[in-house]
């Protein structure tokens, strides 16, 4: 049965655990180095896959010489894209824009290889280390073709073309015309006219990507085991390619070493792997190394936008016309296409625009392919449209936080619909801005900011008001449906199994989940086991990304219990002999209607449904239930982020001094979590803001491809935060919650960016893009200071 | 990656043009260069052994001399594979007389792939402009004596 | 991650390790804390056929201070260093280059000596050794010679010490507090995109600055040490000469800082370095 | 040619033949089975394979395990005391420093030596001695609480 919000259940979340710092029981096994990623699992006789990585950008494969590879002894097989291809089917991608083009996308690479890291062959050896050396033994004829690495030249006439076949460069272009744009711009007192690039980035997990897979004969079934946040949508889409049925396929995540968005695909490597399982009859497996993830697992962002923006004198923003180049590279990989779109929708922020246009295109080019990275097109609309709102302000000569404040809809508007269309749950902006004024202590941090500039220092301040899109449902708006399942299991000892079809790694809802449902069914939390990651176990699931784990995942699980209790009051009435209306439930009893004496616990109610001899005719043994979520709409975390910084004029470096931010994430089950979840995402922008970008050189050739080039934020360059909350339900869930997974990265990075192009405001520089290097800000310092 | 050097050799310009498209000579010349051998007319296959220090790489490839304009000019390529990536270089060398001797203008463009361009951008350019460096100077050593 | 099959022998003794080294010539590679050489091996740059592992050669590992003099044993760590007594009364700059190296696995295991004989361009140990004027004690069958630091620096990644020879010790002379090494890190890899240390000697009116990240290899900025030769150490004096710092030098660049860039770090740095150590007076 | 070594593994004697190329991080997973040390890099940078080596921190992927002959080593295995938390694992649990795990193996290897060296280092002490520890989940704010937390314990 699919519920929605209406006919689902109101949640009492009164019994103790739901909304406590609670520490996680997932932590022992990790803390204790006795858990279980893809690289730990001991799998007998099993082989190890290597791949054969292009070097080149984009060149013609002559020919493969793989004798003297073979020849080395533990080799059991070198397969290229002309054994491959054929069996391990084309990788999907599941959100095509109409009229968008895209090349089949074999497993391994064909006649071409299109970016640096295109696997091109894979060996299968006895040992990881034969297998290394048996790649020196490869002896592969490319012939180099000029790569095409610039998007903006790539869509020029005469441009080289990274797949000839589809005769142009454009991977697809989307449109999104929404309310009287013209009329908006005729209207206008200004029109400001800005570009922004936001640069590629790295996701960069610790844990690399890797699988095995090993082939059962008996059954002709396959088990996958892979580091992935969708091990549903993985069993959903593999089998077509590797031509099995999908009831004999099952895919475990085990214990994953972070995502990001950058383990929400099916990637090559996952269906090559299955395929020489079955194959060789042996189990296989591959783990990535550091460069093969920098260079073969999905990038994030690469957006450059060319905004103009209509406004008042008094700072009303009527609307912004922006044209967006997406690079996409090679190609379109499971949610490629979508994630601009989602910059498209979200860009009107938390403000009242009147109209939007967004003409959005997407190019495909000699590298990796872009998909979701951690907020996935919501960080690129909230750095545009935030920047938008500070040089509103600066070109008007308004206070930042008026202008803000001028185009927010108030509290009593939700819910709220915004230009593009999207009807935003709840919100409450102005609260959240409030608060993290008040914890920024704001008057003197605008003092501090006068002293520090009367002294010549370069001292910044920044903020953003972010809103964002969470929990994506329903269905329709969605891939692959946008609902989520979970099953709850009353095990005969009464003690409780939940089964949950998101796939958390790393978010802790193990503990979150069990934190629902003990409140939930009223045992103590120690009683429950929540399992995931396990296609056998959990049967349905749409996983984990976009921050919807808890908001759908969670309330499937409470609809799952509410089933049970309704069974379970019919037989504890059968057992007092009353009725099951008058059958109260409370703290994990059933009794008849104040009459605590005569109450029934799980344990004794769990045993009767299983053995089964007192069950009131027509009811089913048993105490198990399973459902599925329908969400009504999504989810619209917002909040406030407030940074201090202060530049080093000599070398450009910036320093963070203060952040603060206050995040509304509607009902938090496990404030603990939440702020975890916060000041990790932060930490991610800090590093895209200040640090962190993806560089290939004009031949292709990636030149980030690993820690020593690649610089992610490290304890030291993180400052102490100052966190707050505010509570605004979401509707579109009985639990309230609306998703925090992503929040800290959508809100930080416009935050610094403001902060530190306030920081340089007084040398009249008015905008600089992503990320602030030393050598950037720098270069643009010497500028102004050249022209004065 | 583009360089551009200039060198100054006693020798004249004719000695300096023939040296210059002479196999054993340019083997002499190429640090590490373990084996070169004439495959066609001005094409040859080399193995090198380059690098800095030591990290070197073996590779196998080919040089080609092109657009031979006696004794001024003439333009060198090469490219090679191995296990660390692969390179690949143009020069085009000008040689014009200058006093008792010749002046050797040499515009030289290259690229690297592979594992020598992740992790060595650093060093690339600076490892190149040493070997170009050391290469005109034993030039100049078997010419100039 | 995987590198090259190779032999491995670990001498007990340097004349062992010499004759390993005069057997196996280029085929041989010196192992010493392994963190410039393994790195490179797993990419397999770097291949091998013998590993001389010199690690477990006691003498070298030693601090000690003798008529004026302190001299390092080349497997000395960064870590040992970084903590030692007898350094920090006797000559600070070195405590302070070591605890800025990496980080603390690096500076655990990672020594001086390898450190230096690797030389590579971002090092930080090249600017210190060239700052202090130190000595290279290299030991090679036929006995030991002594390199200056000014010639042990030969180039990127190549150092005095030839095929068949091994570093042993490093002789620094003691040296003032009034010293400084100040960095700015390449972001990602820790490594110096500008790295300067200083020597102030106030009553001679003398300084020693060594630029290390810059160039293809470390260097004195001798530009700036004659401009300050002679004069009171002031902000305004350090201000000026340290304007020399990058003069006559063929700047690297790369995708973390432009040659320009590192130019201008250069003589930023070399402020700081001059004014840090002059205020240790 | 494979070599002869004997290493000491959280008090435990382990005699083995090895390739001298098989890195330590190798040789504790692999031959050992002790899977808690991670690989995350192949430069040496992330340090998700810290381990003690004689009681210091050591990046294990970047040594070999010959070179470990004759060594003890402790691994996050070998923290925790007769069923009871190192107070370092305590602290990470407590104050929630971690999230996926996958860096917290080598992250806590790292404080434990770090509290062994200073027993109270200030947050700014602890920001600078996980310097060679990358975490791309937890914003690294609760593993200084974790290890702030430990010292306040003080060691075992």
């Amino acid at each position: 049965m699919v519920t929605t919000t209406e006919n689902a259940p109101e949640v009492n979340a009164s019994q103790g655990y739901f909304g406590r710092a609670m520490k996680r029981v997932e932590d022992p096994r990790l803390i204790k180095g006795i858990a279980t990623y893809v690289d730990d699992l001991k799998l007998p006789g099993v082989l190890h896959a290597e791949f054969l990585r292009s070097p080149h950008a984009n060149a013609n494969i002559k020919s493969i010489k793989t004798d003297a590879a073979k020849k080395l002894p533990g080799v059991l097989g070198i397969f290229t894209g002309a054994d491959v291809n054929d069996k391990a089917g084309t990788i999907p991608c599941a959100s095509p824009l109409p009229g968008g083009k895209s090349p089949a996308h074999t497993v391994l690479a064909g006649a071409r290889a299109y970016f640096v890291g295109h696997p091109v062959a894979v060996v299968v050896a006895e040992t990881r280390t034969i297998a290394r050396d048996a790649l020196d033994l490869v002896d592969v004829d490319y012939e180099p073709l000029p790569a095409v690495i610039d998007p903006e030249k790539a869509l020029e006439e005469g441009s080289p073309l990274t797949h000839p076949e589809l005769g142009t460069n454009v991977a697809f272009t989307w449109s999104l015309p929404a309310g009287d744009v013209d009329g908006a711009f005729k209207e206008a007192d200004k029109i400001l006219k800005i570009r922004m690039v936001h640069p590629r980035l790295t996701p960069m997990a610790i844990e690399p990507r890797g699988c095995a897979a090993s082939w059962h004969a008996g059954e002709s079934s396959l088990t996958l085991w892979t580091s992935t946040q969708i091990p549903h949508l993985v069993r959903t889409l593999l089998p077509g390619m590797i031509h099995i049925p999908e009831n004999k396929l099952r895919v475990v995540a085990p214990e994953v070493g972070g995502g990001f968005g950058s383990k929400l695909n099916l990637y090559a490597e996952e269906a090559v792997v299955s395929y020489l399982a079955m194959h060789l009859d042996r189990p296989v497996k591959w783990i990535e190394g550091r460069r093969e993830n920098a260079s073969a697992t999905t990038h994030g962002r690469d957006q450059i936008a060319d905004n103009e923006i209509a406004i008042q004198k008094d700072g009303t923003v009527l609307a912004i016309r922006s044209k967006i180049i997406a690079d996409v590279g090679s190609y379109c990989q499971l949610l490629t296409p979508a994630i601009p779109t989602l910059t498209g929708l979200m860009l009107c922020g938390c403000y009242k625009l009147k109209a939007v246009r967004v003409d959005l295109t997407g190019v495909h080019t000699n590298k990796m392919s872009t998909d979701a990275y951690r907020g996935a097109g919501r960080p690129e609309a909230a750095y545009m449209i935030e920047r938008v709102m500070d040089l509103v302000a600066s070109e008007l000569g308004l206070d930042p936080v008026e202008v803000r404040l001028k185009n927010m809809p108030e509290s009593t508007e939700f819910p709220f619909t915004t230009a593009t269309g999207l009807m935003y749950d709840s919100g409450n902006y102005q609260a959240a801005l409030k608060k993290a004024q008040d914890l920024a202590d704001w008057p003197k941090l605008l003092e501090e900011r006068d002293t520090a500039r009367k002294a010549g220092r370069l001292f910044g301040i920044g903020l953003s008001t972010y809103v964002e899109i969470c929990a994506l449902g329903p269905s329709k708006i969605m891939a692959a449906g946008g609902w989520e399942w979970a099953c709850v299991r009353i095990e005969i000892s009464g003690k409780v199994t939940v089964i949950t079809g998101t796939t958390p790694h790393g978010q802790g809802q193990e503990t979150s989940f069990a934190q629902i449902a003990a409140d939930r069914l009223g045992v103590p939390i120690e009683d429950i086991v929540v399992l995931r990651g396990d296609t056998a176990t959990a049967h349905f699931g749409r996983d984990t990304y976009g921050s919807r784990a808890t908001a759908l995942g969670g309330t499937a699980i409470v609809m799952s219990i509410d089933k049970i209790i309704e069974k379970t009051k019919t037989l504890a009435a059968a057992l007092l002999e009353s009725t099951p209306k008058e059958i109260e439930f409370k703290d994990g009893k059933f009794f008849i209607n104040g009459n605590a004496k005569t109450a029934l616990g799980w344990g004794q109610l769990a045993s009767e449904a299983y053995v089964a001899k007192n069950l009131p005719a027509g009811l089913e043994p048993g105490l198990e239930a399973s459902s599925f979520f329908e969400p009504p709409n999504c989810t619209y975390p917002f909040g406030t982020h407030i940074v201090a910084v202060e530049v080093d004029r000599d070398t450009g470096q910036v320093k963070i001094l203060k952040y603060i931010a206050v995040d509304d994430c509607g009902k938090q089950v496990n404030p603990l979590l939440v702020e975890g979840q916060v000041q990790g995402g932060i930490a991610q922008s800090i590093g895209a803001a200040l640090m962190e970008k993806t560089v290939y050189d004009e031949n292709g050739q990636l030149l980030t491809g690993e820690f020593m080039d690649y610089a992610i934020p490290r304890a030291a360059d993180i400052p102490d935060f100052v966190l707050g909350s505010t509570v605004t339900p979401s509707p579109s869930n009985p639990l309230g919650v609306k998703g925090v997974g992503e929040a800290g990265t959508i809100g930080a990075t416009p935050a610094i960016a403001n902060a530190v192009v306030d920081a340089l405001s007084p040398l009249g520089i008015r905008h600089l893009d992503l990320p602030f290097t030393p050598e950037r800000v720098w270069r643009a310092i010497q500028e102004k200071e050249g022209q004065s | 990656m583009k360089l551009s050097v200039t060198y100054a050799f006693k020798a004249q310009q004719e000695k300096v043009f023939a040296a210059l498209v002479e196999p054993a000579v340019l083997q002499k010349c190429i640090d590490g260069c373990e084996k070169m051998e004439k495959t066609g007319e001005d094409i040859y296959a080399a193995h090198l052994k380059i690098g800095v220090a030591g990290i070197k790489g073996s590779y196998v490839g080919n040089i080609r001399i092109e657009e031979k304009n006696p004794p001024e000019s003439f333009t060198l390529q090469a490219e090679g594979k191995g296990s660390p990536g692969w390179v690949k270089g143009t020069a085009k060398i000008q040689i014009s007389p200058k006093g008792d001797g010749s002046e050797l203008q040499c515009e030289s463009e290259g690229q690297v792939g592979g594992v020598i361009a992740a992790v060595g951008s650093r060093l690339v350019e600076a490892a190149a402009k040493k070997m170009l460096g050391e290469f005109f100077r034993k030039l100049g050593q078997q010419l100039d004596g | 991650m995987i590198p090259a099959a190779f032999d491995y022998v670990r001498p007990a003794t340097l004349d062992e390790a010499l004759g390993l080294l005069g057997k196996h010539g280029e085929d041989a590679k010196v192992l010493a804390g392994g963190h410039s050489l393994i790195p490179a091996m797993k990419l397999r740059l770097a291949q091998p056929k013998i590993v001389i592992d010199i690690g477990r050669i006691g003498d070298l590992r030693s601090i000690g201070e003798r008529d004026g003099k302190i001299a390092i044993g080349a497997l000395t760590t960064h870590y040992e260093i970084e903590s030692s007594d007898l350094l920090g009364r006797s000559c600070p700059l070195l405590p302070e280059v070591a605890g800025k190296i990496g980080d603390v696995q690096v500076r655990n295991k990672g020594t001086i000596g390898g450190s230096c004989v690797h030389a590579d361009p971002a090092g930080d140990w090249p600017a210190a050794m060239l700052a202090l004027d130190a000595e290279f004690e290299i030991a090679s069958p036929r006995g030991t010679r002594t390199v200056a630091a000014k010639d042990f620096f030969v180039d990127m990644l190549t150092s005095a010490v030839e095929s068949g020879e091994i570093l042993k010790f490093i002789h620094v002379p003691v040296t003032a507090k009034t010293a400084a090494y100040v960095k700015f890190a390449q972001k990602a890899s820790g490594f110096a995109v500008a790295g300067v240390a200083a020597v102030v000697d106030q009553a001679r009116k003398a300084v020693a600055v060594a630029v290390t990240g810059v160039a293809a290899k470390a260097y004195r900025a001798t530009g700036v040490e004659s401009s300050l030769r002679g004069l009171e150490i002031s902000a305004a004096t350090i201000a000026t000469a340290a304007q020399k710092a990058a003069d006559g030098v063929d700047a690297l660049s790369d995708i973390h800082a432009s040659a320009e860039f590192r130019v201008h770090l250069a003589r930023v740095y070399a402020v700081r370095a001059l004014e840090l150590a002059a205020s240790r007076g | 040619m494979n070599t002869a070594v004997k290493i000491r593994v959280n008090g435990m004697l382990r005699e083995s033949e090895v390739e001298p190329r098989l890195l330590l991080v190798q040789f504790l997973r692999e031959v050992c089975g002790l899977t808690g040390t991670h690989v995350g890099c192949e430069t040496g940078v992330c340090g998700a394979c810290t381990v003690l080596v004689d009681g210091k921190a050591v990046k294990s992927c970047t040594m070999f395990a010959v070179q470990a002959d004759g060594s003890e080593i402790r691994t996050v295995e070998g923290l925790s005391r007769n069923g009871k938390l190192h107070p370092v694992q305590e602290g990470f649990w407590e104050c929630h420093g971690l999230q996926c795990g996958y860096c917290t193996p080598g992250m806590i290897m790292t404080a434990v030596q770090l509290l062994e060296r200073n027993s109270s280092p200030s947050r700014d002490e602890i920001r600078h001695a996980l310097d060679g520890n990358l975490c791309r989940c937890t914003g690294y704010s609760h593993i200084v609480d974790a290890v702030e937390h430990a010292a306040k314990k003080g060691l075992l």
